[in-house]
C-alpha cells in the first residue's frame, strides 16, 4: 500500500504549480475569463507545451501514457487554481474516451490535435429531460445510406460551443431509459444542422445547449458497437467523476487555507476572529472533511478503470456523494466565515465556493450518486 | 389556548387578499414569484399603491397616521402580501428608522420624515456597518464633528443595501471617544445627495446589484438631522435590534416558496417519475415544511404575548427564518439538476424570459441559492444570535 | 388567537408544580421507581385525589371534562418530573378511548374506576410485527357464539402486566395491513388464556408482551363496529401522540435548564464551562429546539381532535416528527455537556436524556409520521 | 500510488483469519457479535490465547518480545480479530502504559512489566481523570509525597474503566507545584491491591458496570515504580496521547457493526418490505457506511505516511471514528422500532437469549447506543479535538 507519488508525478505536481504562481494568480485568471470562450488559448498551448493535454493519451498519438493518478496531480492542481481551461471535457472526457475505445483512425484524427493543443473537444450526454441518467437518450441517430442522421437536443455540454469535436450519444434502437441502444458519434463542429446556444455558468466557465436536426455522420464517426455505447459512457463518466472529485478537492485545499488566513487577520472585538471557538470549530471541520475527501478522490482514482464494475460504481459513486457534500458544505462554512465580504463576488474565496457547490452538479448529484451506490451493493 | 384566526382576523385577510389581487400589478407578482430581478420602479409602484390605500405603513400607530394594526394583522398582512407575490417592503423607512424617530425623534423629524416615509416620497437606506465594524459593530469609525450647526462627517459604510436607489440613510456616526466603545455614538440622517456622498457598487455571489460601499467626504449634515440626544445612537439602535419581532422570521415568503419549491419538484422528473415522489427528495420537503410550521407556531405564540416586552426570542426567529430560507433556496437549486449550471442574469429580465435554457423556472435558482447565503450573516450573524441566546436568555 | 392558559388551567398547573416539588423529588421518585410494577399506588391515589384520573372524562362517569389543553398541562409536569405512573396508558389512552369511543355501559364499568384510582388500564395495538403500522393486525377475534375468541401476540404493551383492562385490537376479518376488518375489544386481567410477561423499559418504566390464547370476551365487549375499529385507533393514537409531545417537551425544558445549571457549576480550565463558545452554541441550540418543539406541541393538541383527519394527521405527525427529532438531538447535547457525568446513570439528566431517546419509539417515530405526514399531504 | 494490499499483507491476512477463526472460541465471538455482555474471563481467556501465539504484542518492536508487525499489518491484525468478533484487546497495557515503559521505563520496568503485559499476566487501568480534572486534565490533584523509598499516593481518580478487574494502575499524580499546572505531575505504577485503594463502580446509561471511582489513601508505591525522571509525567502521556494513531478510528469494529446493522435490517420489516429496502433507511445505512469508507482510506493513507511523526491527524480520526461508531449504535436501535423499549439485562448473558423479549438481536441495542454516547467524551472529547485541530494544524 503506498499513497505517494512516483518521481515523474511530483515533478509533473511541480511544474504545474510553478506554473500557476506565474501564469495563473488571480489577476491573470481574470483575464482569461474575459477572453472569448471563457479561456486562454495562449494557456492552452502552453499546457500542451508541457505535455499535459496528452497526458493519459497512448504515446503513438502524441500522448505520454499517464494514467488516473497522473490525472489526479492535474485536476488537484486545476482545482487548487480554479483554473477555468477545457482540460476536464477535452482531456479527460472526450480524449479519454477516444483513447480507450475510439478505433485507430478516430485516434489519429483526434488525439494529436488534442496533445497539440489545437483541437477542442467535449462529451454531449446529458439532455434536456435526462437529470442524470445517461440512458435516457432521446436524442436520435437514423441510418441513411452507409451514415447516420442525427436528430436531438444535449444539454449544458461543457465548452460546447467551444469544441471542435464532440462525442454524442444518440439512440440507434429501444426506448428512452433503455440501456441497450445506444450509439456514440463524432459529430464535427461547423456540420450542417448542429447549433449550439454558448452561455456562461455560474462558477464562470462555459457551456452550451446543442441542437442537432439531421447532422449527418459517417459509419466511421460512430465509436463502439451500434447499440452498445452505455457501458462506454459509464465507464467515462465514472472516469470523469473521479477526476472531478480531484479537482474538488484542490478547490477545497485552497479554499480552507483562505479561510484560515482570513480568520488570522480579520479582526472583531479586539481580536483576529480566528481566535473564536465557535468559528474554530468550523475551521476544523472543513480541515476534517478535506481530509476525508482526500482519500476518497484516491479511492475514486483508484477504482476508476476497475474491471470490476460493481466495484468501480461504488468506489466513484460514494467519493462523488462525500465530496459533493463536503464541497457544499465547505464552501457554506466560508463564505459564512467571511462574513461580509464572503457573500460579494469580488473575493477569490467566493468564486472557490461557486465551484465547489456547482460541481456537485457534473456528471450526477450527490443523491444520483448515493443511489447508484445503493443499488451496486 | 386557541390557536385559530378569530372572525374579525379571518375578515381582515380576506379584505388583503382581495386588495392584493386586484392591485398588485401582475409584472410585478411574476417577477417575485420567478424569481426575477426587481427594479427600483417595482417596489416604488407597489409601496405607492399601499401608501395612496393607506396601508403602506399600516402596522405604526394611528397617531403617526398608520392604521394601528396588532401583531396578529401585520402578520396577516405580511403574510398575505408576500404569498401573493408582493416585493418585500423596503424595511429601512417603514420598519426601522420610522420606529426610531417615533420614539426618539424631534417633533419637526416626526412631522418632515414619518410623513414623507408613509407617503413612499423618500427611500432610506442604513448606515451601519463599517469595513472594520461587522460583527463587531461598536467598532464603528465613522466620525461627525459639531461645526455650528452642521456635523461634518467622514468615513466609509460598508453592505449598505439598495443604496443606490436611496434619498436618505439613517447611520451610527462616532461624535466622541468613550471609555467603552459603545458611548459617543450618535445616529443621524443623511442626505444622498449631499456633497461628498459616494455610492461604489459591491457585487454579490449571484453577480447582482444589491449593497454598496459609501463612502463619506466632509459630508454636511445639518444638526436638526440628528435623532434624540448626541452620543446616545447605540442605545436607539439597540431598541431598534429588538424591535423588529416577527418579521424577521419571513414566514410569508418562505410559505410561497416552499409552494415554488414543490411545483417546481412536481415538474422536474427522476427517475422517470415527478420528483416530488421522490423518497429522499419529498422527505426533504417535508421536514423544511415541518421546521416552517415550527416556526409559523412560535411566531404566532410570540405575538399573543403581546404584553411582554421585546425580547430575545427575536434571535430563535432569526436563526430559524434563515435556515429555512436557505433550505428552501437549497432544495430549489438542486430540483432543478444539471440546469443549476447555466448562468443567465438576461433570462432575470421578466421580458426575455423565453431567450433562457433549461425549465423557465430553472434560470434563477442557482444565483437565488448564492443569494440567500447572506442572510444568516447580515442582521446580526447565526452565530450572534446564538450568543445572545446563551448570554442574554439562558445567563452563560 | 391565544397561547395562553385560562385561569382553571393555570391552577392546574400550579397545583401539579406544588405536588411535585413535595412528593415527587428525584429522591422520591426513586423509591418510586422500586415499588412493584415500577411506580407508587400511593402518588397514583393522590392524582386520583386531584381529579387528574379523570380529567378528560365526562363528568357523569367521575370525569371533569377536560380537553386536549388539560392534558398537555398534565403531559407537560410529567415531563418536567419525569413521572413514572401509567398515565399515559389508563388515562390518555384507555380511558381516553372508552370516553370518545366506549358505550355507555363500558364507560360505567370503567371509567369511574380510573378517575378514583382503582383501575389501572392500556391499549394494547402493537404487535411483534407491526412496527408503528396500526393496521397491521395478526392477532385473530373469532365469533364464538354471541362472544368472541381472541388469540396472537401484542408487543410491549405499556404497563401491560399492571393493567387491570386491556384494550386490545383484533382482526374479524381481512388480512395484515387491511383497513378494514379491525376490532377493538375490552380484556379483563386474569381472563383464562391471557398472559403478561412484563420487564421494565430502558427509560425506568414497566411494559409487557401480551399472549392471548383463545381468551374468551362477550360481545359487549366490543368497542365500536365490528371491522370498523381503525378510525378509532387511529384517532386515540393521534391524541396520544399529541400528549407524548407535551410530555417530552416537559422533559426538554428540565433536561435544558439542568444542563445550563451544570454549565454554571462545572469549571475546567479556571472557568465555568459555560463560558465556552461552543458550549454556549450548543445551549443556544438547545433551547430553540426546545422552543419550536413547544409550539408544535401546542399545535398538535389542538389539531388531535380536528374533524378534518388529514389536518389532524399533517398536525399530529408533524410535531411527533420535530419533537422526536428535537428530544433525541438535546438528549444527545445534554449528555455530552455533561461530560464523564452525563454517561452514567446517576445523574437525573441522564434519565430525562434516555426518556427523551425512547419516547420517540412510542405510537411511531420520526421516519413513521414523516411518511404519514407526506402522505397526507 | 497503489491502494492494494501487497501478497504479503495478503498472505498475513490469511494467517490472521484462519488462526482467529481456529482458536477464538464460539461463546466469545457470539457475545461480541450480539452485544452481550463480556466478563473479565472472555478477555483474558482470549488474550491469553494470543499470548501462546505471541501475537499479543504482535505490534511491540522485537526487542521487547513483540513481532515487530507493520502498521499495515497491525490494521489488519486489528480488522480481522475485530470482523471475526474478537474481543477488543484490553489496550491499558498493551497500548499504553507499555509503550511508555518502553520509551521512558527503567530496565527492571522493562523487564518485570513489560513480560508481564506481553504473557497477559497484568491487567491495567488507567488513573489519568479526576472529579475536578476531566478535559482539563493537567489541573489533576492526586499528591505523591516521597518517604524514603516509597512514595505516599493520595487522591482520587475517576473513570477509571475495568477498574475492577485491574491489578495494576498507572496514573499520573501531582509531586511537586510548578508554575505552570502540566509541572510537577509524576507517572507511577500502582499496585491496586495495595492498602489504601478502594474502588466504587459507577454505572453507566446502560446500567452496565464499566468505569470506576478509585480511591486512594495513603498508598505506598515504591519508589522504583516512578517512571523515568520525577516531574515529567505530564511530557510522557502527552507522548502517549499521540502514540495511538490509527487504532483509534475502530474501523474493524465498525465494519463488524455495520454488517451487524445490514443483517438486522433485512431481517426487520418496514411497510411489509425489508427495511433494508426502505429508501430512508437505505438512504442513511449507505451514508455511514460511506462515511466509513472514507475514515479507513484516512487511516491507510496516514498508515503509509510512516515515515512522518505522529500527529494531530488522530484528531480526525478520533473525531470521524466516534462518530460512525454512534451513527451505527443509533441506526441499529432505531431498526428494531418498539423493541427498542424493552429492557433486559438478563438477555445480555449468553446463556439466557432465548428468554429474552422482541427479536434476539434486540435486547442489547438501546443500552449499546447509550454506551456509545461516551466515546465522544472520553479520550479527549470531540470538542477537545476539534480545538487541537485548529490551534495545532491550522494554527488559529
Amino acid at each position: 500500500m503506498d499513497f505517494s507519488f512516483n518521481e515523474e508525478q511530483k515533478l509533473l505536481k511541480e511544474s504545474l504549480e510553478k506554473f500557476v504562481e506565474r501564469e495563473y494568480t488571480w489577476e491573470q485568471r481574470k483575464t482569461y475569463l474575459a477572453k472569448p470562450g471563457g479561456f486562454s488559448r495562449e494557456v492552452w498551448s502552453q499546457l500542451a507545451d508541457m505535455g499535459l493535454l496528452g497526458l493519459t493519451f497512448d504515446e503513438e498519438y502524441g500522448g505520454i501514457g499517464g494514467g488516473e493518478v497522473e490525472t489526479i496531480v492535474v485536476m488537484n492542481a486545476i482545482g487548487n487554481a480554479l483554473m477555468v481551461e477545457p482540460y476536464f471535457a477535452t482531456v479527460v472526457m472526450a480524449g479519454g474516451l477516444i483513447n480507450r475505445f475510439g478505433t485507430t483512425a478516430q485516434k489519429q484524427a483526434i488525439l494529436p490535435g488534442i496533445a497539440e493543443g489545437k483541437l477542442i473537444a467535449s462529451t454531449a450526454f446529458t439532455e434536456p429531460a435526462s437529470r442524470f441518467d445517461l440512458n435516457r437518450v432521446k436524442t436520435k441517430a437514423v441510418k441513411d445510406g452507409t451514415g447516420y442522421l442525427i436528430s436531438g437536443k444535449k444539454a449544458v455540454v461543457l465548452h460546447g460551443a467551444q469544441a471542435d469535436r464532440l462525442i454524442v450519444s444518440a439512440r440507434t434502437s429501444g426506448r428512452v431509459g433503455d440501456a441497450e441502444g445506444i450509439s456514440l458519434f463524432i459529430v464535427e463542429k461547423g456540420a450542417a444542422g448542429l447549433k449550439a446556444k454558448d452561455y456562461r455558468t455560474g462558477d464562470g466557465r462555459h457551456a452550451a445547449e446543442i441542437t442537432l436536426k439531421d447532422v449527418r455522420v459517417g459509419a466511421d464517426a460512430r465509436i463502439g458497437g451500434e447499440g452498445q455505447a452505455l457501458p462506454i459512457i459509464e465507464a467515462v463518466a465514472d472516469s470523469g467523476a473521479a477526476a472531478l472529485c480531484a479537482e474538488a478537492v484542490g478547490a477545497m485545499q485552497t479554499l480552507n487555507a483562505m479561510t484560515v488566513d482570513y480568520m488570522k487577520n480579520r479582526q472583531q472585538f479586539g481580536q483576529p476572529i480566528g481566535k473564536f471557538q465557535i468559528l474554530q470549530h468550523y475551521a476544523a471541520d472543513m480541515f476534517v472533511l478535506a481530509e476525508q475527501s482526500k482519500s476518497m478522490a484516491y479511492l475514486a482514482a483508484m477504482k476508476a478503470r476497475s474491471p470490476d464494475a460493481v466495484e468501480r460504481r461504488r468506489a466513484v459513486s460514494a467519493a462523488k456523494v462525500y465530496i459533493g457534500r463536503s464541497g457544499r458544505a465547505i464552501a457554506k462554512s466560508a463564505i459564512q466565515m467571511h462574513g461580509g465580504m464572503g457573500v460579494t463576488n469580488e473575493m477569490a474565496a467566493a468564486h472557490y465556493a461557486k465551484r465547489l457547490t456547482l460541481v456537485d452538479f457534473i456528471l450526477g448529484d450527490t443523491d444520483h450518486h448515493l443511489e447508484r451506490f445503493i443499488k451496486a451493493a | 389556548m386557541d390557536i385559530e384566526y378569530t372572525a374579525d382576523e379571518q375578515g381582515f385577510r380576506e379584505e388583503v387578499r382581495t386588495f392584493v389581487r386586484d392591485n398588485l400589478p401582475q409584472d410585478i407578482a411574476s417577477k417575485v414569484l420567478d424569481h426575477r430581478r426587481l427594479e427600483k420602479s417595482d417596489s416604488v409602484r407597489w409601496q405607492d399603491i399601499l401608501a395612496k390605500k393607506g396601508w403602506l405603513a399600516g402596522h405604526w400607530p394611528k397617531e403617526y397616521g398608520g392604521c394601528g394594526w396588532s401583531p396578529v394583522q401585520c402578520h396577516i398582512f405580511d403574510e398575505e402580501t408576500a404569498t401573493l407575490g408582493a416585493p418585500r417592503l423596503i424595511p429601512f423607512g417603514l420598519n426601522m428608522v420610522g420606529h426610531v424617530i417615533m420614539a426618539f425623534g424631534s417633533p419637526w423629524q416626526k412631522e418632515h420624515y414619518l410623513t414623507r416615509i408613509r407617503e413612499n416620497t423618500d427611500w432610506w437606506c442604513q448606515g451601519y456597518s463599517e469595513p472594520g465594524a461587522g460583527s463587531d459593530l461598536a467598532s464603528l469609525k465613522t466620525r461627525a464633528e459639531r461645526q455650528g450647526d452642521d456635523y461634518i462627517v467622514n468615513g466609509q459604510k460598508i453592505w449598505t443595501t439598495l443604496a443606490q436607489h436611496a434619498n436618505m440613510m439613517f447611520c451610527l456616526v462616532r461624535t466622541s471617544t468613550g471609555a467603552r466603545k459603545q458611548e459617543g455614538i450618535s445616529f443621524l440622517l443623511l442626505d444622498m445627495k449631499a456633497k461628498g456622498v459616494t455610492v461604489r457598487p459591491l457585487i454579490m455571489l449571484d453577480e447582482e446589484h444589491h449593497v454598496n460601499e459609501v463612502f463619506l467626504e466632509n459630508v454636511r449634515v445639518p444638526a436638526r438631522n440628528l435623532v434624540g440626544e448626541e452620543g446616545k445612537g447605540w442605545t436607539y439602535a439597540k431598541y431598534l435590534l429588538g424591535f423588529e419581532r416577527t418579521g424577521i422570521a419571513g414566514v410569508g415568503a418562505s410559505k410561497r416558496e416552499l409552494q415554488s419549491l414543490k411545483e417546481i419538484a412536481r415538474q422536474e422528473k427522476r427517475n422517470g417519475k415527478p420528483l416530488a415522489e421522490d423518497p429522499l427528495f419529498a422527505a426533504r420537503i417535508a421536514n423544511v415544511e415541518i421546521e416552517l410550521m415550527a416556526l409559523e407556531m412560535t411566531v404566532m405564540r410570540i405575538l399573543s404575548e403581546r404584553d411582554k416586552a421585546p425580547g430575545p426570542e427575536a434571535s430563535v426567529l432569526k436563526i430559524k427564518g434563515t435556515e429555512i430560507q436557505q433550505m428552501l433556496a437549497e432544495l430549489m437549486m438542486e430540483a432543478v439538476g444539471p440546469y443549476a449550471l447555466p448562468f443567465q442574469p438576461e433570462a432575470l429580465e421578466l421580458k426575455k424570459v423565453s431567450r433562457g435554457v433549461g425549465p423557465k423556472y430553472s434560470a434563477p435558482l442557482a444565483g437565488n441559492y448564492f443569494s440567500w447565503r447572506k442572510s444568516s450573516i447580515y442582521g446580526g450573524s447565526n452565530e450572534i444570535q446564538r450568543n445572545i441566546i446563551a448570554q442574554m436568555v439562558l445567563g452563560l
